[in-house]
């Protein structure tokens, strides 16, 4: 490091520092990301992680003087574009990725810009008084008309489908009815832990999908100990219901009459009685009065 | 279910239900009456009134038993 | 309604439904026969498969499944 | 229900539900076995597939929809 | 399922549910009895108020209100 | 809930469902193991199709009827 | 789903859901476990309720099952 400044020295040797006392390291880009969210970032990110920008060459630097204590710590320097900045974290790769999506936000669309997801305008009261911005909502495809003195949107209406790009007039028009569709944050494009590098298809989490899969799990645990008639708190209830239903059935059906069955057989016979009045409703004189009601 | 079914028609005529007119119902029917059904079907009667038994299932079943289609 | 369930008890025990067997029925119960209701409530459950009606009038009032896991 | 019960019971081992079986069933459980009873809880099983009867739902009274429009 | 069925067999009858008083029912049924799963579902059924359970069943399976034809 | 998921971990991942394979993975828990439970719970599962077990909806279905008095 | 399954445990046997204790019982199950797979469901499970999840779940499902706590 003959020919480097000291400035850059001092730098690579903090970059060091924090890259040797975090256990996740993270790579974003900052080109181009507008100053309220770099605010909006740094704050969801306060107390959680340390975000430190620095030029790709000097990152490289401190990446390779640690390689030896962090194996494959290397790997981060393709993903190093833009404007890049290094997040120091000990959350896991898959956290810190949520906090930055989550602290994303919603964005006007711009003309020329692509959609990420259908845009669509909600049915309903634009707030708009009669005028010519139901022209404008019609001129854009947009099935709207006067209601109760306002200008209304019929039904939902996707105006932009996604991969598609917003055109100017539309892009005005979402604008005029404050429709943000767009999403402006910072992207961890990869993250570092325990060895692995971790891009960020694999961060991303469907919370969806978990929250699905939690309850295909107590479902199919509840099935398989209510089927298999294994007692637990949480399925006894249950399997004593399975077991009087089950019963009840069979007793409804066979037609054995007792004292808990005979309320059930008495409706069975009526309702087929009514089914069987039903079907032959139409011919006249084979119901009494009673039943062609 | 010819048990239960002899036991609504005695009760559509205003009929007594009892053994003996179940029996001869299921009989006109031509088969051989079970006593010991007849007996629980009777049992188990003694404690319910069919009308209000059939208003009951009449109510529940309402939307499922339209009558004309 | 005597008559519909005359006809469920034969449907039941597996006889024929014809005028002689539901008249049968009816007066084992007790009260004189209606021939003419008989008549037309034969023809009537000539094109009627009893046990579909039966079978719809359950179906149809099945609850809904419960969501599988 | 205790004979039905017991018949669900002969029916989980996959033991013959016969009049003798419910009985012993019906006594282990400390109570007097009515004869009539399991008498009649026989003939109505007899000719029932059971797993079947088990598994339909057995009332015919819910909401859903209507047979006919 | 047999031993749940066994439970309910005790409590139709009002008996206590006791492991014993199961495994005498189980073993009437012709089969060896099992003295954990007798032990599991007595300590499961501990705080269950058995009579609650089945009118839970009867009511959670019950029509919602017709909505009126 | 727990002994259950146990078992279903293993089903997931293919490997015996015996009591010594449930008990590890309840133990990793940290928890004490219940051996009977245990026991009771590789008991009930034998001769059962657990994938199938799982996949079935566990509440018979049966509306109810409005049980008369 | 062994993960989310050793999640389910942990979550039943009230102990934290952090990544050690759910790799501690799917290794215990004899799998290498997937550092990458627990850490996203450990970040998922962040912001996901079990407790309320299975509530609306058992609503779903198991009309005749007192929620399961």
């Amino acid at each position: 490091m003959a020919h480097v400044a000291n400035w850059k020295k001092e730098e690579v040797k903090e970059l060091k520092e924090l890259l040797n006392s975090h256990s996740v390291i993270g790579v974003v880009d900052l080109l181009n990301i507008p100053a309220r969210q770099m605010q909006l970032m740094r704050k969801s990110l306060q107390g959680k992680a340390i975000i430190r920008m620095a030029k790709k060459n000097l990152i490289d630097l401190a990446l390779n003087d640690i390689a030896q204590n962090k194996e494959n710590i290397t790997g981060l320097s393709p993903f190093m574009i833009g404007q890049p900045a290094i997040v120091f974290t000990d959350l896991n790769s898959f956290k810190l990725y949520k906090i930055l999506e989550d602290s994303k936000t919603p964005a006007p669309a711009k003309a020329g810009s692509i959609a990420t997801a259908d845009i669509v305008v909600p049915a309903g009261d634009t707030g708009f008084e009669p005028g010519p911005f139901l022209g404008e909502l019609q001129q854009v495809g947009i099935p709207a008309k006067i209601d109760k003195g306002k200008i209304t949107v019929q039904k939902d209406h996707v105006i932009v489908k996604e991969g598609e790009e917003v055109s100017k007039q539309v892009a005005t028009t979402l604008t005029r009815l404050d429709i943000n569709p767009m999403e402006v944050g910072i992207n961890l494009r990869a993250a570092y832990e325990e060895e692995t590098i971790y891009t960020s298809d694999i961060l991303f989490i469907d919370e969806e999908k978990t929250l699905q899969n939690i309850q295909a799990a107590f479902n199919g645990a509840f099935n398989l100990s209510v089927n298999a008639a294994i007692p637990t708190n949480a399925t006894v209830s249950a399997i004593l219901s399975n077991a009087f239903i089950k019963a009840r059935n069979l007793a409804v059906n066979a037609a054995i009459v007792n004292d808990d069955t005979i309320g059930l057989l008495i409706g069975k016979a009526r309702t087929e009685l009514l089914a069987i009045a039903s079907a032959i409703s139409g011919v006249e004189g084979a119901l009494d009065d009673e039943l062609l009601d | 279910m010819e048990y239960v079914y002899a036991a609504m028609i005695l009760h559509s005529v205003d009929k007594d239900i009892n053994e003996n007119n179940v029996k001869k119902i299921v009989e006109a029917a031509g088969i051989d009456a079970d006593e010991a059904r007849i007996k629980a079907l009777i049992a188990a009667l003694d404690d319910v009134d069919i009308s209000e038994a059939i208003e009951t299932a009449a109510v529940a079943t309402a939307p499922a038993a339209p009558v004309a289609a």
